[in-house]
C-alpha cells in the first residue's frame, strides 16, 4: 500500500518535471512575443508586486517614507497570521482528534510558534528573502542584520532598514507567521501517531530545506517568480501562498499521511471528532485570521487590501455554503464540520488570487472548492485508503491546486492593470500554463524532500510513538498530561 | 432488604425523583448510563465517514429500601417513568445482604 | 397565549405607526422652525455623517485620495465585526442552550456567515446602499458593481471607487458584516427547536426584506435619515445601528419566539446553560468586537473613532457592574452570566450613540441598560411568560430601544459640534421625538414583516422540528453530529 | 509559615528602601557626570518617550495633527490589550484550576473588566497621568476631563485634546487597558479560595493606591522616570510595564499568596488543571494580544513600534522553547504547560526592554527566563511552600524583575539612538543601577501597601470563603452556577 | 435470572457488544468506570507537581440474562474481551430477584 | 464472594484507596454518581430562572472480596471516608455468586 502509494506519487512527480521541461520549452517562444512584454512593463508589473513579495522597485538612494497606515494594518495582520496558528489552527484541529490527543495537537501548534520564530529569525528569512538568486537566498539578513535598525554615527540615530513604505521588520514579522502555520497545516496529517520529537526536527528540516526555497522561488525573484525572466514559464501568481503554502503543505501531509501509515484501530475504532465545537470555532477564526494573512499580503492599507479582503470574504462564504449544500443534498443533513470544512477550502483556494481576481469570480472560486474538496474527503479518500487525519490533503493540497490553476483562469487587468492576463478574460493561456507548471514544480519538489526527510528521520529517531503510547493518547504518553479532568 | 436498580429516560430523572419522595423514599444514587436495546440508536457522519451510535444516553436509579418498600418503589418508578414508548427502560431487583450508614456506622434498616 | 401575544404586538404596531403620523405632523412646525435650521448646516451634519452613513459630501471631481490610516482601522473593525459573529456570538449564545444543541447554534452562526455574505454580494448592499431613494435602494451596485474596481483605458490602470478616503469595497465589507450578525442574533429566540431549513430561509428573507430597507432608511437617506428634509420627524441619530441592527432583531425576536413557541418542558425541564464558560469567553470576544462595531462606524481612525471607542467600553463596563450589583443585591450573590449580560446591555444600549455622546453619559446609559435588560430577563420574562431562549428580545430590543431614546437625551454639540442638540444640554425635544419616532416605526415595520415572513414559511417548509428530533436534541437531528465526545 | 514570609518580605523591602537611599547617593555624581548628559539631550530622549509614557515634548501651540495610521495601531493595540484580559487570561487562568472553580477565575476577569474601566474613567487616568508631579497624579483628568473633546465656541467646532499624533482619548484607552489586567494577573495567587468581594474591592483600593501611583513614577515623569532630573539614581526605562505591570503584580501576588493562605488540601488533593486545552489556547491569545500590549506602547505605528513587535514575538518563541526543553532534559517529556508558561514568561521578560533591545538579545531574554522562571515554578515554589495557585509571582513577578534588569544589559543606542547606554554595549553601569533601583523600589512598595490592605480588607469583611464553600467551589458557592453541564 | 457485569478495556466494548447481538443478546446497559487493580497507571507533571494517576478508564457492562444464557453470555466476553495483558479486566455475576420493562409492565423473562 | 458497594464523599477517594491498599486490597472500580438523600443541595439562578440542585457529585466504590476480607474492607472504608457531617455516604453488601479474570479466565477466589 505504503510503496505502491509512494511509487505513484514520485511518478507524478516525474510527470511533473519532465511536463515542466517541455512547457518551458514550448513556452519560451510564445512567453517572449507575448507574456514577456507584458509583464516586463513596470505598471502592470506593480500590483503583482503588491503581491506578497520582496520585490521592491524603489531605488534605494528616494525611497518612500514609513506610512504610518501601512505599517499598522501589517502589523495587525501580522498578529492576524499568528493567531490563525494558535488559537485557530490549534483548535480546528484539536476538536478533530479523539480526546486523548487533544494537547498532542495543541502542543504541536504552540511549540512550532516557538521553533519555527526562532528558526526564521536565525537563517529561515534570508535563506527565503535575501537577495535575488534564482535558487535560494543569501546571507544578507543572517540573524536579522540589515533588518534590524543600526546606529547611524551621521546622522546621530538609529536608521531603520525599509521595505517599501513599511520596515523591512514588518516584512519580515509577516513572513515569518507564514514560516509558522504551513508546518502547522502538515501536522493534520500525521496527527494522534506521530513523535513529538521526530515532528519538531522534521519541521526545523522541512521549513529551511523545503519551505525557504519555495519561498524565495515563488516571491523572491527566483524561478517560480512572474514576470522575471529566469522564470519557468513565465512563473505564476501568487498573491498569498497557494504554492508557497498550501500546496506545499497539503502534499507534503500526504506523503507523511502514507509514509507515517495508518493510526491504529483505523476503520474500526471510533474516531469520531471529540470537540466539533472547538473546530467550529477555531475555522471561524481562520476566517478572521485570514483577512491578515490574504490582505496583509498586499503590503499596505489600499485598494488592492480591500480588494483582496472582499475577496477572501466572499470566497470563504461560497465554500461554507457550498460544501454545507452538498451534504444537504447527498445525505439529507448539512453538516457544523462540513460548514466549517467548506469555508477553509474557500479561504485556501481563493489565497494564490486574492490580489489578482474580482468579487463574481471569487465566489465561483469559493463554491469550487468546497465541492472539489468535499468530494476529496468523501470520496475519493475512502476510495485511496490513506488517512490523512485531518485531511490536510484533501483540503490544503487539493483546495490550493484548484486555487492555482484558477488564478490562471480569473486573473484580471481590472484589478492588476495592464493587458489583458487572465484565461477568462482573453489573456490567452500563457498565465495558465505558468501556474500549472509551478504548481508541478511545487508537487515535485515537496513529494521528493518531504520523502527524503521523512525516511532520514525514520532512520535516525523512527517517526512514530510505540503502540501502547498510540492507544493511551499522546497526551499521557509523549507529553504527561491530561487534556480534561472533569471528574 | 432490596436493591433496586431502573434504568430510566433521561428526561424522566425529576419526575420519579419527585414521585419518590413523596411516597418518603429520601435517597438513591443516580448513574449516568449508555444503555443498548431495542430502542434504536442514529448514525453519524464526519466528512464522508458514517458512525452507528447504537447507545442511548440513559439514567440509571439506585434505591435500596425495604421488603415491605420494595413494591411501592416499583409501582412508583413505572407510573412516573413510563411513556409507552419502545426505550422506556427496566427495573431490576437484587437481594441486598447489609447496609451501613457511613456517618453512624448504623447498619441494616436504619442506615437508609 | 400565541395569538394573544401577537395581537398585543400588532396593536402596539398599530399604536406605533399611529403615533407616528401624529409626531411627524405635529412636529414639522418645529422641525423647520429649530431643527432643520440646525441640521441643513453642512458642518454639523459632518460628524453625524461620519456615522455609519453612506452619505459622502465630498464632490466626485475632487475626491480625497485613499488614506492607508483609515483604510486599515476599517479593514481591522471589518475583521472584528465577523469575529464578533463567530467566535464571539457563536459561543456567547451556544454556552447558553444544553449540550444537546450546542452545534445547532453554532452553525446557525457559521451558515450565516456564508449565506448572508453570498446574499450580500449579489442584491444585499445594493438594496442597502444603492441611490437614494427614499424607500429602497437601486441597482447601482448590484453584483459588486461600482464597488469593485475597473481597468480605466485612458489612465491605462486599474480605479477604485472611492467611498470618503477609503475604497467603497471596505465600506462594503464594513457593512456587510453588520448583514451577518444582525439575523444571527434573532437566532437567539428561537434556539433549540427551529428548522434549520426555516432559520436559512428565514434568515434570506428577512435579511432582504426587513434589513435592507431599514438599513436604507437610517443610513442611505432614507425616511429614517437624519437631518434628511424627506425624513420622518426630522430623522434619528443612529450612529453604529441601535435601530437597524438591535430594535430590528430584538423585535423580530420577541415574535419569533411568540411565532414559533415555548420549548417542549419548558419551565420543567432542566434547561440550565451547559457551558457558561462559552458564554462568559463569548461576552468578552463581543466586547472586543464591539470596538470595530462602534468605533468603525466612525467610517475612519479620527478622533470621533476614539470617542466612539472610549464610551463604549466605559458602556459595557458599567453594564456589567450594574447587573451583578443587583443580582448581589437582589439575591445575594454577583453571576458570571449576569456579568456577562450586563456588557453586552451596556454595549447594545450605546450603539446608537456611540458618535455623539460623552464618557460620563456613556456610564450612566451603560448602568441604566444593566438595570433595565436585568429586570426585562428576570422579571418581566416570567411574568410575560414567552420563551426566548437566549433573551435576544430583553437584551438588545430593550437595550437597543433605550439607547435610542437615551441618543436623544444626551446627544452633544461637545462631539457632533453644531447648536445644542440633545435635551440633556439643552438641544429641546426635536431630537427625541425623532428618535421616539425612528423606534416606533422600526418596531411596527419589524413585527409585521417577521410575523408574515415566519407565517409564510410556517405555511411552505414548517417552523419547528418534530417533538422527537427536539427530545433529542438538534445536534444529531438536524446535523447528524455530536458536539461533544469525551467518552 | 505565613508569618515568617511576610517578615521576610517586610526585610527585603527595607533592604530594598536602604539599598535606593545607598545607590542614590552613591550614583549621583556618575549620574550627573555621565549619565545625565545623555539623558538630558533630547534626541536620545525621544525613543524613550516614544515608550509608554505621558511625555508629549512638542508644545501646545504648534502641536502635529491627528495621524490616522498611529490612531488606528493605537486603537487596535487597545483593543488587543483588552483581549488579552479577556478571553486570553481569563482562559489562561482558568484551565489551571479545579473545575468547580472555573468560573470564579472567569468572572474575576470578566468583573474587573467593568470594575477597573468604571475607576480609571473616574479618578484612575488623572491619578496616573494628571500634571507632573513626582508622586501622584493631579485632577486635570477628573472624570475624563480634558479627555474627551469640547464644543469650541470661537472655531463653532468640538476641539479634541490630542496627546502626540493621537487623540489623548486614544492613549487614556490604551493605558486603561493595563489597568484592567494587572489586578487581574495577582488573582492567579489566590485563585480557589478568596471571597469574591474581598477581590473586588482590594482591586479597588490596589489599582488606586498602587498602581496608579507607579504608573506616575514610571511612566509621567515621576521619582522613577528615565531622564527626569528628579528621578531616583537616573530612573528606569520601562517600555510597556515591567515594574509597572508584572513586578508590582508578581510581588503583590506573593504577598498574597501567603497573607491569604494555603488552598484547603493543598499537596494532598488531586489539583490537576481541570482544562489545559483553556490554558494553552489563553497562552496563544496572551501572545498575540502582547503585540498591542508591547507595539502599542510606541504610541505610533513607527518603526520603534516594528522593533518592539519583532522583539516581543522573538522573546515569547525562544521562552517557550527554553520552558519545554528544560522539561524534555530534566523529566524526559516536554510538556504544553511548560512550553505555554515559557511562551508568557518570555513576553512578560521582554516586556520593560520592547522598545530598547534588537532581536538577537530579545532572544537570549525569552530563553533566560524561559530557564529562570521554571526554576522558580518548579524549584523554588516547592521549597518555599507558598501556595501561588497559578505562579502569578513564579511568572511575572520573576519574569518582569529578570526583564528589568537585563534591560539595563542590553538597551542599545541601535534602537534609542544617543551615546552607549546598556551594559553590554559599553553604555556602563549607571543605567543597570537606575533597573536595580526601580525594581527594589517597586518591590518594596507592593510589599508594604499590599500586605496593609489585605490586613484592612481581612479585619473588614475577610479575605477568604468558608471553608464549606472552598470544598463546594467558588462557583456554586460564590455564584450560585456551574461551568459546565454536560450530563 | 442474572446479571452479569464484565469491567473492561475502554477500546472492547464494540467488539463485545457486537459479538453479544451475533448471540443474540440484545439488551446492555454500559457505564464509564475507573479502575485500580493490578495494571499500573501512569504519573503527571504540572510545572513540577506530579501527580500518581493510579486509575484507569475502564467501561463496565451490565447484562441480565436468563441463566441458560449465562455462560453463553460469559464465554462471549471472555472470548471478545481478551487480549492477555494485565488489565482485561473481570466479570462479575450476581443473582436476580426480578426484573420489569418499564414500558410495559411484563416482568422476569418478559422483561428482557 | 462478596460485592461492597460504598458512597462516598468526592475527595475521600484518594484517602480510601490508599487505606485499603496498606489493607493488601488492590483492586476496585470506581464511579462517579449523583447522590440523593439527607444531605442538601444548592441552589443555582440564571438570569433569574432558579434550579435546586438536590443531587451532589459522590464517588462509587465497588470491589469484591472473599466473605473473609469483608469486615476488614468495610471497617476500613468506615475508618477513612467518615467526616461525620450528613452525605458520608453508605455501604451495601450483595452475594456475589461467581466471578472470572477475563484475561486467564480464572475463577472465584483466584480472578480478584
Ligand atoms: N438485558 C439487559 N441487560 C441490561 N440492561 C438492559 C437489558 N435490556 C435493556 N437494557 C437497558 O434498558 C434500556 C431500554 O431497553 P429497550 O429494549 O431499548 O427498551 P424497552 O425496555 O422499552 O424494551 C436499554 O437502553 C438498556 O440500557
Ligand atoms: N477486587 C476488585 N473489585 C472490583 N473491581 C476490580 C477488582 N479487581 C480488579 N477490578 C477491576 O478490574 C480491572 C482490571 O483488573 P487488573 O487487576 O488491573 O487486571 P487483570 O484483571 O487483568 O488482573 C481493574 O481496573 C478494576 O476496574
Ligand atoms: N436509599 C438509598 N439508596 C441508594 N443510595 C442512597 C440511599 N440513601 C442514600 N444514598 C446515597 O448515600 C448518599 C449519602 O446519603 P445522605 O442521606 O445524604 O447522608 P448520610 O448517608 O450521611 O445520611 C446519598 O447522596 C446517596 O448517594
Amino acid at each position: 500500500m505504503r510503496t505502491y502509494f509512494l511509487r505513484g506519487l514520485l511518478a507524478c512527480a516525474l510527470v511533473g518535471l519532465i511536463a515542466t521541461q517541455f512547457l518551458v520549452t514550448s513556452v519560451v517562444a510564445q512567453t517572449t512575443t507575448e507574456a514577456s512584454p507584458e509583464v516586463s512593463e513596470p505598471r502592470e508589473v506593480v500590483p503583482v508586486e503588491a503581491g506578497n513579495t520582496n520585490e521592491v522597485e524603489v531605488p534605494e538612494e528616494e525611497a518612500p517614507g514609513l506610512d504610518s497606515g501601512d505599517n499598522a494594518w501589517m502589523l495587525t495582520s501580522s498578529a492576524l497570521v499568528l493567531f490563525m496558528t494558535a488559537p485557530g489552527l490549534a483548535m480546528f484541529y484539536s476538536g478533530l482528534v479523539r480526546k486523548k490527543n487533544v494537547l498532542g495537537v495543541m502542543m504541536q501548534c504552540l511549540f512550532l510558534m516557538g521553533l519555527m520564530t526562532v528558526v526564521w529569525s536565525l537563517w529561515g528569512y534570508t535563506l527565503s528573502f535575501g537577495g535575488d538568486h534564482p535558487y535560494i537566498g543569501n546571507m544578507e539578513f543572517l540573524f536579522m542584520e540589515n533588518v534590524q535598525p543600526a546606529y547611524d554615527a551621521e546622522l546621530g540615530e538609529p536608521v531603520t532598514p525599509m521595505h517599501g513604505t513599511i520596515p523591512e521588520y514588518t516584512f519580515m514579522l509577516f513572513q515569518g507567521m507564514f514560516f509558522i502555520i504551513t508546518p502547522a497545516l502538515i501536522c493534520g496529517a500525521f496527527a494522534e501517531r506521530m513523535k513529538f520529537s521526530a515532528m519538531a526536527v522534521f519541521s526545523i528540516l522541512w521549513g529551511t530545506l523545503v519551505y525557504c526555497p519555495l519561498c524565495h522561488w515563488v516571491w523572491d525573484g527566483g524561478i517560480l517568480a512572474y514576470g522575471e525572466p529566469s522564470s519557468l514559464a513565465g512563473g505564476a501568481l501568487d498573491f498569498a501562498g497557494g504554492t508557497v503554502v498550501h500546496i506545499s503543505s497539503g502534499i507534503s501531509a500526504l506523503v507523511c499521511a502514507i509514509f507515517v501509515g495508518k493510526r491504529l484501530g483505523y476503520g474500526h475504532d471510533d474516531m469520531r471528532p471529540h470537540n466539533l465545537t472547538y473546530t467550529t470555532l477555531g475555522a471561524a477564526m481562520l476566517w478572521v485570521g485570514w483577512f491578515g494573512f490574504n490582505a496583509g499580503s498586499a503590503g499596505a492599507a489600499d485598494a488592492l487590501a480591500s480588494n483582496a479582503f472582499a475577496v477572501t470574504h466572499f470566497s470563504a462564504a461560497a465554500g461554507a455554503v457550498a460544501w454545507a449544500l452538498m451534504e444537504w443534498i447527498q445525505r439529507g443533513k448539512p453538516s457544523v464540520l462540513g460548514c466549517a470544512s467548506g469555508a477553509v477550502a474557500g479561504l485556501v483556494c481563493i489565497t494564490p488570487a486574492a490580489g489578482f481576481v474580482l468579487p463574481m469570480p471569487a465566489l465561483a472560486m469559493g463554491a469550487a472548492a468546497g465541492i472539489v474538496c468535499y468530494y476529496t474527503c468523501t470520496v475519493l479518500k475512502q476510495q485511496m485508503g490513506y488517512d490523512d487525519s485531518l485531511d490536510a490533503f484533501g483540503v490544503h493540497g487539493v483546495g490550493g491546486t484548484l486555487g492555482a490553476v484558477l488564478t490562471g483562469v480569473f486573473a484580471t487587468r481590472n484589478v492588476m492593470g495592464g493587458e489583458p492576463i487572465g484565461l477568462y478574460e482573453g489573456g490567452g493561456v500563457s498565465l495558465l500554463i505558468g501556474q500549472v507548471v509551478a504548481v508541478l514544480v511545487t508537487v515535485a519538489f515537496s513529494v521528493f524532500a518531504t520523502a527524503f526527510l521523512l525516511k532520514l528521520i525514520d532512520v535516525l529517531i523512527g517517526l512514530r510513538v510505540t503502540q501502547e503510547s498510540e492507544i493511551r493518547g499522546l497526551d499521557i504518553s509523549e507529553h504527561g498530561e491530561e487534556g480534561y479532568i472533569f471528574s | 432488604m432490596k436493591k433496586v436498580e431502573a434504568i430510566i429516560r433521561h428526561f424522566k430523572l425529576d419526575d420519579v425523583k419527585n414521585a419518590l419522595s413523596e411516597q418518603g423514599v429520601f435517597g438513591m444514587t443516580v448513574i449516568e448510563v449508555a444503555g443498548y436495546g431495542r430502542q434504536k440508536g442514529h448514525t453519524e457522519t464526519y466528512r464522508g465517514t458514517e458512525y452507528a451510535v447504537d447507545f442511548v444516553p440513559k439514567k440509571k436509579i439506585e434505591i435500596v429500601c425495604s421488603d415491605e418498600n420494595l413494591q411501592k418503589v416499583i409501582d412508583t418508578i413505572l407510573r412516573t417513568a413510563q411513556t409507552g414508548q419502545i426505550g422506556d427502560g427496566k427495573i431490576f431487583v437484587t437481594n441486598l445482604e447489609d447496609s451501613i450508614r457511613i456517618r453512624t456506622g448504623e447498619t441494616g434498616q436504619d442506615a437508609i
